[in-house]
Protein backbone atom coordinates (compact mmCIF):
# COMPACT_ATOMS: atom_id res chain seq x y z
CA UNK A 1 0.00 0.00 0.00
CA UNK A 2 2.79 2.54 0.50
CA UNK A 3 5.52 3.36 -1.30
CA UNK A 4 8.72 4.58 1.12
CA UNK A 5 11.80 5.33 -1.26
CA UNK A 6 15.32 7.21 -0.06
CA UNK A 7 17.21 8.73 -3.11
CA UNK A 8 19.73 10.78 -4.78
CA UNK A 9 17.64 11.16 -7.52
CA UNK A 10 14.83 13.66 -8.44
CA UNK A 11 11.27 12.22 -8.35
CA UNK A 12 8.19 13.05 -10.88
CA UNK A 13 5.46 14.27 -8.33
CA UNK A 14 2.51 13.57 -11.47
CA UNK A 15 3.52 10.02 -11.78
CA UNK A 16 3.45 9.33 -7.83
CA UNK A 17 -0.21 10.94 -7.84
CA UNK A 18 -1.30 9.36 -10.52
CA UNK A 19 -0.17 5.88 -8.72
CA UNK A 20 -2.00 6.24 -5.89
CA UNK A 21 -5.50 6.71 -7.73
CA UNK A 22 -4.52 4.23 -11.00
CA UNK A 23 -7.28 2.03 -11.85
CA UNK A 24 -9.20 2.66 -8.40
CA UNK A 25 -12.36 4.52 -8.18
CA UNK A 26 -12.36 4.58 -4.03
CA UNK A 27 -10.14 7.23 -3.51
CA UNK A 28 -11.61 10.42 -2.78
CA UNK A 29 -8.51 13.05 -2.15
CA UNK A 30 -4.79 12.49 -2.79
CA UNK A 31 -3.32 15.54 -0.17
CA UNK A 32 0.33 16.31 -0.85
CA UNK A 33 3.83 18.41 0.22
CA UNK A 34 6.19 19.21 -1.44
CA UNK A 35 9.50 20.17 0.29
CA UNK A 36 11.92 22.25 -2.03
CA UNK A 37 15.38 23.77 -1.43
CA UNK A 38 15.12 27.44 -0.48
CA UNK A 39 17.86 29.97 -1.44
CA UNK A 40 18.57 31.81 1.70
CA UNK A 41 21.50 33.61 2.71
CA UNK A 42 23.37 32.70 -0.25
CA UNK A 43 23.01 29.12 -0.06
CA UNK A 44 24.46 27.03 -2.57
CA UNK A 45 23.01 24.18 -1.96
CA UNK A 46 21.93 21.51 0.87
CA UNK A 47 23.89 18.44 1.17
CA UNK A 48 21.48 15.76 3.10
CA UNK A 49 22.72 12.53 4.82
CA UNK A 50 20.81 9.96 6.72
CA UNK A 51 21.57 6.66 8.30
CA UNK A 52 20.80 3.63 5.74
CA UNK A 53 18.38 1.72 7.49
CA UNK A 54 17.10 3.17 10.14
CA UNK A 55 15.78 5.85 7.94
CA UNK A 56 13.59 3.25 6.15
CA UNK A 57 12.45 1.95 9.32
CA UNK A 58 11.62 5.17 10.74
CA UNK A 59 9.50 6.13 7.57
CA UNK A 60 8.13 2.46 7.50
CA UNK A 61 7.07 3.43 11.44
CA UNK A 62 5.90 6.63 10.91
CA UNK A 63 3.59 5.84 7.82
CA UNK A 64 2.10 2.68 9.71
CA UNK A 65 1.12 5.28 12.50
CA UNK A 66 -0.01 7.44 10.06
CA UNK A 67 -2.39 4.21 8.48
CA UNK A 68 -3.33 3.07 11.95
CA UNK A 69 -5.04 6.77 12.60
CA UNK A 70 -6.46 7.47 9.24
CA UNK A 71 -8.02 5.29 6.89
CA UNK A 72 -5.68 5.75 4.12
CA UNK A 73 -6.16 4.34 0.63
CA UNK A 74 -2.29 4.72 -0.03
CA UNK A 75 0.60 6.80 1.03
CA UNK A 76 3.76 7.74 -0.10
CA UNK A 77 7.58 9.05 1.14
CA UNK A 78 10.14 10.06 -0.97
CA UNK A 79 13.01 11.69 0.44
CA UNK A 80 15.52 12.90 -1.26
CA UNK A 81 19.64 12.24 -0.08
CA UNK A 82 22.71 13.82 -1.50
CA UNK A 83 23.39 17.22 -2.98
CA UNK A 84 20.36 19.30 -3.50
CA UNK A 85 20.42 22.60 -5.38
CA UNK A 86 18.00 25.96 -4.65
CA UNK A 87 14.50 25.40 -5.95
CA UNK A 88 15.00 21.63 -6.06
CA UNK A 89 12.55 19.15 -4.32
CA UNK A 90 13.92 17.29 -1.25
CA UNK A 91 10.48 15.53 0.20
CA UNK A 92 7.36 14.21 -1.42
CA UNK A 93 5.00 13.25 0.61
CA UNK A 94 1.26 11.84 -0.76
CA UNK A 95 -1.59 10.53 1.35
CA UNK A 96 -5.06 9.54 -0.49
CA UNK A 97 -8.18 8.26 1.38
CA UNK A 98 -11.84 8.04 0.11
CA UNK A 99 -12.31 11.32 2.14
CA UNK A 100 -10.61 14.89 2.66
CA UNK A 101 -9.77 15.36 5.80
CA UNK A 102 -8.37 11.94 6.31
CA UNK A 103 -6.12 13.05 3.52
CA UNK A 104 -5.04 16.72 4.54
CA UNK A 105 -4.75 15.34 8.17
CA UNK A 106 -2.44 12.23 7.48
CA UNK A 107 -0.11 14.63 5.08
CA UNK A 108 0.30 16.79 7.46
CA UNK A 109 1.14 14.34 10.33
CA UNK A 110 3.28 12.63 7.29
CA UNK A 111 5.70 15.74 7.15
CA UNK A 112 5.69 16.62 10.85
CA UNK A 113 6.87 13.42 12.31
CA UNK A 114 9.14 13.13 9.41
CA UNK A 115 10.78 16.28 10.57
CA UNK A 116 11.72 15.01 13.52
CA UNK A 117 11.07 11.46 13.64
CA UNK A 118 13.78 10.14 10.77
CA UNK A 119 17.70 10.51 11.29
CA UNK A 120 18.19 12.94 8.39
CA UNK A 121 20.35 15.45 8.82
CA UNK A 122 21.02 18.55 6.46
CA UNK A 123 24.65 20.68 5.62
CA UNK A 124 24.43 23.88 3.99
CA UNK A 125 26.98 24.95 1.94
CA UNK A 126 27.42 28.88 0.81
CA UNK A 127 28.39 30.72 -2.22
CA UNK A 128 31.46 32.00 -0.04
CA UNK A 129 32.48 28.06 0.62
CA UNK A 130 31.25 27.63 3.83
CA UNK A 131 29.25 25.11 5.23
CA UNK A 132 27.46 24.19 8.21
CA UNK A 133 25.22 21.80 9.44
CA UNK A 134 21.36 22.95 9.93
CA UNK A 135 19.94 23.14 13.74
CA UNK A 136 17.23 21.51 14.94
CA UNK A 137 13.96 23.80 15.48
CA UNK A 138 11.92 23.61 18.57
CA UNK A 139 9.00 24.43 16.41
CA UNK A 140 9.51 20.82 14.59
CA UNK A 141 9.55 19.38 18.09
CA UNK A 142 6.34 21.61 18.18
CA UNK A 143 5.04 20.87 15.50
CA UNK A 144 5.12 16.95 15.55
CA UNK A 145 4.26 17.28 19.88
CA UNK A 146 0.87 18.30 18.45
CA UNK A 147 0.11 15.27 17.33
CA UNK A 148 0.26 13.46 20.54
CA UNK B 1 39.02 -14.53 4.45
CA UNK B 2 35.37 -13.87 5.29
CA UNK B 3 35.76 -16.43 7.57
CA UNK B 4 39.31 -14.68 9.18
CA UNK B 5 37.59 -11.36 8.75
CA UNK B 6 34.63 -12.55 10.80
CA UNK B 7 37.65 -14.06 13.53
CA UNK B 8 38.62 -10.79 14.39
CA UNK B 9 35.13 -9.64 15.24
CA UNK B 10 35.31 -9.72 19.52
CA UNK B 11 32.15 -11.22 20.81
CA UNK B 12 31.75 -8.27 23.15
CA UNK B 13 32.05 -5.80 20.54
CA UNK B 14 29.50 -3.55 19.56
CA UNK B 15 29.24 -1.41 16.40
CA UNK B 16 28.91 2.42 16.93
CA UNK B 17 27.89 4.50 14.11
CA UNK B 18 27.98 8.59 14.03
CA UNK B 19 26.50 11.16 11.87
CA UNK B 20 26.65 14.41 10.63
CA UNK B 21 28.63 16.80 12.88
CA UNK B 22 29.45 13.97 15.10
CA UNK B 23 31.11 12.19 12.63
CA UNK B 24 33.10 15.14 11.50
CA UNK B 25 34.59 15.75 15.02
CA UNK B 26 35.08 12.28 16.03
CA UNK B 27 36.55 11.83 12.36
CA UNK B 28 34.97 8.27 11.71
CA UNK B 29 31.57 7.14 9.83
CA UNK B 30 32.00 3.87 12.22
CA UNK B 31 34.13 2.16 14.32
CA UNK B 32 33.85 -1.50 16.60
CA UNK B 33 34.42 -1.13 20.18
CA UNK B 34 34.64 -3.24 23.65
CA UNK B 35 33.62 -1.24 26.01
CA UNK B 36 34.58 -2.40 29.68
CA UNK B 37 31.67 -4.43 32.00
CA UNK B 38 30.85 -1.14 33.91
CA UNK B 39 29.53 0.32 30.82
CA UNK B 40 25.90 -0.77 30.62
CA UNK B 41 23.81 2.07 29.11
CA UNK B 42 23.86 4.50 26.76
CA UNK B 43 25.14 7.41 28.91
CA UNK B 44 28.05 5.48 29.75
CA UNK B 45 29.14 4.45 26.78
CA UNK B 46 29.11 8.31 25.34
CA UNK B 47 31.18 8.90 28.87
CA UNK B 48 33.56 5.70 27.85
CA UNK B 49 33.81 6.77 24.02
CA UNK B 50 35.01 10.26 25.09
CA UNK B 51 38.36 9.19 26.45
CA UNK B 52 39.24 7.30 23.02
CA UNK B 53 40.27 10.45 21.06
CA UNK B 54 40.68 14.00 21.03
CA UNK B 55 37.82 14.14 18.64
CA UNK B 56 35.81 11.70 20.74
CA UNK B 57 35.87 14.16 23.59
CA UNK B 58 35.45 17.21 21.25
CA UNK B 59 32.00 15.45 19.99
CA UNK B 60 30.88 14.05 23.41
CA UNK B 61 31.86 17.47 24.84
CA UNK B 62 28.44 18.23 22.94
CA UNK B 63 26.39 15.63 24.99
CA UNK B 64 22.94 17.31 25.00
CA UNK B 65 23.28 17.96 21.85
CA UNK B 66 23.52 14.58 20.85
CA UNK B 67 21.31 12.04 20.59
CA UNK B 68 21.19 8.03 19.86
CA UNK B 69 19.55 5.24 18.98
CA UNK B 70 20.44 1.35 19.51
CA UNK B 71 19.45 -1.03 16.98
CA UNK B 72 17.95 1.49 14.92
CA UNK B 73 15.38 3.03 16.95
CA UNK B 74 15.77 6.31 18.77
CA UNK B 75 17.09 5.77 22.87
CA UNK B 76 17.22 7.98 25.64
CA UNK B 77 20.63 7.92 28.01
CA UNK B 78 19.18 4.91 30.24
CA UNK B 79 18.85 2.68 27.16
CA UNK B 80 20.89 -0.41 27.91
CA UNK B 81 24.16 -1.23 25.64
CA UNK B 82 25.47 -4.80 25.40
CA UNK B 83 27.61 -6.79 22.92
CA UNK B 84 26.13 -7.02 19.40
CA UNK B 85 24.13 -4.29 19.15
CA UNK B 86 24.26 -1.36 16.93
CA UNK B 87 24.43 2.30 18.81
CA UNK B 88 24.29 5.41 16.92
CA UNK B 89 25.50 8.72 17.69
CA UNK B 90 24.22 11.85 15.72
CA UNK B 91 22.42 15.56 16.33
CA UNK B 92 18.98 16.00 16.58
CA UNK B 93 17.19 15.22 12.81
CA UNK B 94 16.86 17.79 10.55
CA UNK B 95 15.10 15.97 7.47
CA UNK B 96 11.91 16.77 6.01
CA UNK C 1 -0.08 35.87 -7.74
CA UNK C 2 -2.76 33.69 -7.45
CA UNK C 3 -4.72 31.50 -10.49
CA UNK C 4 -8.03 31.08 -10.23
CA UNK C 5 -9.62 28.90 -13.39
CA UNK C 6 -13.52 26.98 -13.33
CA UNK C 7 -13.25 24.48 -16.46
CA UNK C 8 -14.60 21.45 -18.09
CA UNK C 9 -10.94 20.20 -19.22
CA UNK C 10 -8.49 17.95 -16.70
CA UNK C 11 -5.59 19.91 -15.05
CA UNK C 12 -2.04 18.82 -14.96
CA UNK C 13 -1.44 18.68 -11.53
CA UNK C 14 2.55 18.32 -11.98
CA UNK C 15 2.17 21.67 -14.59
CA UNK C 16 0.65 23.68 -12.20
CA UNK C 17 3.01 22.86 -9.09
CA UNK C 18 6.02 23.46 -10.51
CA UNK C 19 4.55 26.54 -12.10
CA UNK C 20 4.27 27.90 -8.32
CA UNK C 21 8.01 27.27 -8.05
CA UNK C 22 9.41 27.53 -11.53
CA UNK C 23 12.27 30.42 -11.36
CA UNK C 24 12.75 31.06 -7.69
CA UNK C 25 14.36 30.03 -4.70
CA UNK C 26 12.37 31.12 -1.64
CA UNK C 27 9.48 28.56 -1.82
CA UNK C 28 9.88 26.28 0.67
CA UNK C 29 6.74 24.30 0.38
CA UNK C 30 3.56 23.57 -1.84
CA UNK C 31 0.89 21.54 -0.11
CA UNK C 32 -1.77 20.67 -2.68
CA UNK C 33 -5.35 18.67 -2.57
CA UNK C 34 -6.69 16.79 -5.25
CA UNK C 35 -9.94 16.12 -4.85
CA UNK C 36 -11.22 13.10 -7.36
CA UNK C 37 -14.63 11.62 -7.94
CA UNK C 38 -15.19 7.98 -6.13
CA UNK C 39 -17.53 5.90 -7.78
CA UNK C 40 -19.49 5.44 -4.92
CA UNK C 41 -22.85 3.26 -5.37
CA UNK C 42 -22.78 2.64 -8.76
CA UNK C 43 -22.08 5.87 -9.40
CA UNK C 44 -21.55 6.17 -13.40
CA UNK C 45 -21.23 10.40 -13.23
CA UNK C 46 -20.78 13.35 -11.52
CA UNK C 47 -22.34 16.63 -13.30
CA UNK C 48 -21.23 20.26 -12.09
CA UNK C 49 -22.90 22.81 -12.15
CA UNK C 50 -21.74 26.06 -11.23
CA UNK C 51 -22.97 30.04 -11.19
CA UNK C 52 -20.73 31.35 -13.86
CA UNK C 53 -19.18 34.93 -12.84
CA UNK C 54 -20.06 34.60 -8.91
CA UNK C 55 -17.99 31.45 -8.80
CA UNK C 56 -15.09 33.08 -9.93
CA UNK C 57 -15.78 35.96 -7.33
CA UNK C 58 -15.99 33.87 -4.42
CA UNK C 59 -13.29 31.89 -4.88
CA UNK C 60 -10.79 35.21 -5.53
CA UNK C 61 -12.44 35.93 -2.06
CA UNK C 62 -11.67 32.21 -0.76
CA UNK C 63 -8.04 32.83 -1.97
CA UNK C 64 -7.86 36.59 -0.90
CA UNK C 65 -8.65 35.60 2.72
CA UNK C 66 -6.05 32.66 2.89
CA UNK C 67 -3.31 34.90 1.54
CA UNK C 68 -4.23 37.41 4.18
CA UNK C 69 -4.41 34.66 6.81
CA UNK C 70 -0.59 33.38 5.76
CA UNK C 71 1.98 34.28 3.85
CA UNK C 72 1.66 32.53 0.71
CA UNK C 73 4.14 32.80 -2.11
CA UNK C 74 1.67 31.84 -4.70
CA UNK C 75 -2.17 29.49 -4.49
CA UNK C 76 -3.95 27.88 -7.45
CA UNK C 77 -7.47 26.78 -7.03
CA UNK C 78 -8.92 25.04 -10.75
CA UNK C 79 -12.40 23.28 -10.28
CA UNK C 80 -13.91 21.55 -13.06
CA UNK C 81 -17.78 21.94 -14.12
CA UNK C 82 -19.63 19.36 -16.34
CA UNK C 83 -19.49 15.86 -16.94
CA UNK C 84 -16.82 13.51 -14.86
CA UNK C 85 -16.49 10.23 -14.37
CA UNK C 86 -15.09 7.58 -11.67
CA UNK C 87 -11.46 8.08 -10.89
CA UNK C 88 -11.31 11.37 -12.73
CA UNK C 89 -9.91 14.89 -10.98
CA UNK C 90 -12.51 17.65 -10.12
CA UNK C 91 -10.60 20.39 -7.87
CA UNK C 92 -7.07 20.64 -7.55
CA UNK C 93 -5.71 23.56 -4.63
CA UNK C 94 -2.17 24.56 -4.33
CA UNK C 95 -0.82 26.56 -1.08
CA UNK C 96 3.22 27.07 -1.96
CA UNK C 97 4.60 28.89 1.16
CA UNK C 98 8.38 29.53 2.62
CA UNK C 99 7.43 27.69 5.43
CA UNK C 100 5.52 24.29 5.55
CA UNK C 101 3.46 25.07 7.93
CA UNK C 102 1.89 28.25 6.44
CA UNK C 103 0.99 26.08 3.01
CA UNK C 104 -0.46 23.28 4.72
CA UNK C 105 -2.88 25.16 6.63
CA UNK C 106 -3.84 27.61 3.60
CA UNK C 107 -4.48 24.16 1.54
CA UNK C 108 -6.66 22.64 4.06
CA UNK C 109 -8.52 26.44 4.48
CA UNK C 110 -8.79 26.22 0.63
CA UNK C 111 -10.28 23.23 0.06
CA UNK C 112 -12.63 23.65 3.36
CA UNK C 113 -13.85 27.08 2.53
CA UNK C 114 -14.37 26.33 -1.29
CA UNK C 115 -16.64 23.50 -0.23
CA UNK C 116 -18.79 25.24 1.36
CA UNK C 117 -18.52 28.86 -0.38
CA UNK C 118 -18.44 28.62 -4.09
CA UNK C 119 -21.64 28.26 -5.73
CA UNK C 120 -21.25 24.72 -7.47
CA UNK C 121 -23.50 22.38 -7.20
CA UNK C 122 -22.79 18.47 -7.92
CA UNK C 123 -25.38 15.65 -9.92
CA UNK C 124 -25.04 12.28 -9.21
CA UNK C 125 -25.98 10.12 -12.55
CA UNK C 126 -26.07 6.31 -11.72
CA UNK C 127 -25.68 3.29 -14.15
CA UNK C 128 -29.56 2.61 -13.75
CA UNK C 129 -30.38 5.87 -15.39
CA UNK C 130 -31.55 7.52 -12.13
CA UNK C 131 -29.84 10.95 -11.15
CA UNK C 132 -29.78 12.67 -8.14
CA UNK C 133 -28.56 16.00 -6.32
CA UNK C 134 -25.95 15.99 -4.17
CA UNK C 135 -26.88 17.20 -0.64
CA UNK C 136 -24.44 19.26 1.26
CA UNK C 137 -22.95 18.05 4.56
CA UNK C 138 -23.12 19.51 7.83
CA UNK C 139 -19.51 17.88 8.63
CA UNK C 140 -18.70 20.37 5.70
CA UNK C 141 -20.23 23.19 7.51
CA UNK C 142 -18.29 22.09 10.21
CA UNK C 143 -14.83 21.88 8.58
CA UNK C 144 -15.31 25.90 6.84
CA UNK C 145 -16.77 26.96 10.58
CA UNK C 146 -13.78 25.72 12.52
CA UNK C 147 -10.98 28.23 9.85
CA UNK C 148 -13.31 31.08 12.10
CA UNK D 1 -31.24 45.55 -32.36
CA UNK D 2 -29.42 46.01 -29.23
CA UNK D 3 -31.04 49.19 -28.24
CA UNK D 4 -34.29 47.88 -29.01
CA UNK D 5 -33.01 44.47 -26.95
CA UNK D 6 -32.43 47.43 -24.27
CA UNK D 7 -35.31 49.73 -24.18
CA UNK D 8 -37.71 45.97 -23.44
CA UNK D 9 -35.93 45.99 -20.51
CA UNK D 10 -38.23 47.24 -17.73
CA UNK D 11 -36.21 49.80 -15.48
CA UNK D 12 -38.05 48.56 -12.03
CA UNK D 13 -37.26 44.89 -13.35
CA UNK D 14 -34.29 42.55 -11.76
CA UNK D 15 -32.65 39.49 -12.90
CA UNK D 16 -33.49 36.06 -10.93
CA UNK D 17 -30.98 33.29 -11.92
CA UNK D 18 -31.85 29.45 -10.59
CA UNK D 19 -29.48 26.50 -10.32
CA UNK D 20 -29.22 22.65 -9.25
CA UNK D 21 -32.58 21.61 -8.54
CA UNK D 22 -34.33 24.86 -8.10
CA UNK D 23 -33.78 25.44 -11.34
CA UNK D 24 -35.63 22.09 -12.61
CA UNK D 25 -38.43 22.59 -10.38
CA UNK D 26 -39.04 25.95 -11.66
CA UNK D 27 -38.34 24.87 -15.31
CA UNK D 28 -36.17 28.05 -15.83
CA UNK D 29 -32.45 28.94 -15.39
CA UNK D 30 -33.44 32.88 -15.09
CA UNK D 31 -36.35 35.35 -15.92
CA UNK D 32 -36.34 38.69 -15.67
CA UNK D 33 -39.30 39.93 -13.22
CA UNK D 34 -40.92 43.09 -12.01
CA UNK D 35 -42.42 42.49 -8.21
CA UNK D 36 -44.60 44.80 -6.40
CA UNK D 37 -43.10 48.02 -4.39
CA UNK D 38 -44.00 45.72 -1.15
CA UNK D 39 -41.24 43.23 -2.07
CA UNK D 40 -38.14 44.66 -0.89
CA UNK D 41 -36.03 41.83 0.83
CA UNK D 42 -34.86 38.35 -0.35
CA UNK D 43 -37.93 36.80 1.74
CA UNK D 44 -40.95 39.07 0.15
CA UNK D 45 -39.44 37.67 -3.20
CA UNK D 46 -39.58 34.17 -2.68
CA UNK D 47 -42.68 34.27 -1.13
CA UNK D 48 -44.07 36.37 -4.26
CA UNK D 49 -42.20 34.28 -7.09
CA UNK D 50 -43.79 30.96 -5.92
CA UNK D 51 -47.07 32.26 -7.14
CA UNK D 52 -45.51 32.47 -9.95
CA UNK D 53 -46.21 28.99 -11.55
CA UNK D 54 -46.59 25.58 -10.40
CA UNK D 55 -42.85 25.15 -10.69
CA UNK D 56 -41.87 27.89 -8.76
CA UNK D 57 -44.56 27.27 -5.91
CA UNK D 58 -42.88 23.07 -5.76
CA UNK D 59 -39.35 25.16 -5.80
CA UNK D 60 -39.89 27.69 -3.22
CA UNK D 61 -41.83 25.02 -0.95
CA UNK D 62 -38.23 24.09 0.38
CA UNK D 63 -37.16 27.49 1.04
CA UNK D 64 -35.53 26.49 4.36
CA UNK D 65 -33.11 24.38 1.78
CA UNK D 66 -32.73 27.22 -0.54
CA UNK D 67 -30.17 29.92 -0.38
CA UNK D 68 -29.75 33.40 -1.97
CA UNK D 69 -27.23 35.36 -3.62
CA UNK D 70 -27.81 39.17 -4.33
CA UNK D 71 -25.11 40.75 -6.88
CA UNK D 72 -23.00 37.33 -6.68
CA UNK D 73 -22.88 37.66 -2.78
CA UNK D 74 -24.30 34.90 -0.49
CA UNK D 75 -27.22 36.89 1.56
CA UNK D 76 -29.70 35.93 4.27
CA UNK D 77 -33.38 36.24 3.91
CA UNK D 78 -33.53 39.69 4.89
CA UNK D 79 -31.18 41.31 2.53
CA UNK D 80 -32.69 44.11 0.71
CA UNK D 81 -33.66 43.53 -2.70
CA UNK D 82 -34.33 46.32 -5.53
CA UNK D 83 -34.34 46.99 -9.37
CA UNK D 84 -31.64 45.95 -11.18
CA UNK D 85 -30.06 43.57 -8.83
CA UNK D 86 -28.99 40.13 -10.01
CA UNK D 87 -30.70 37.66 -8.31
CA UNK D 88 -29.84 33.93 -7.53
CA UNK D 89 -31.67 31.00 -5.46
CA UNK D 90 -29.84 27.86 -5.24
CA UNK D 91 -29.61 24.42 -3.08
CA UNK D 92 -26.61 24.49 -0.45
CA UNK D 93 -23.40 24.22 -2.38
CA UNK D 94 -22.00 20.99 -2.98
CA UNK D 95 -18.45 22.06 -4.91
CA UNK D 96 -14.72 20.55 -4.09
Amino acid sequence: MATIRVQEAPFDVAAETAALSAGRVDVGGIASFLGLCRADDGLAALVLEHYPGMTERALAGIVAEAEGRWPLTGCTVIHRVGRILPGEPIVLVLAASRHRTAALEACAFLIDWLKTGAPFWKREEFADGQSRWVEARASDDAAAAKWG
Amino acid sequence: MAACGRSRRRADAMEVLYFAWVRQKVGLGSERVSPPPAVTDIGGLMDWLSSRSAGHAEAFAHGKQIRAAVNQEFCTRDHPVRAGDEVAFFPPVTGG
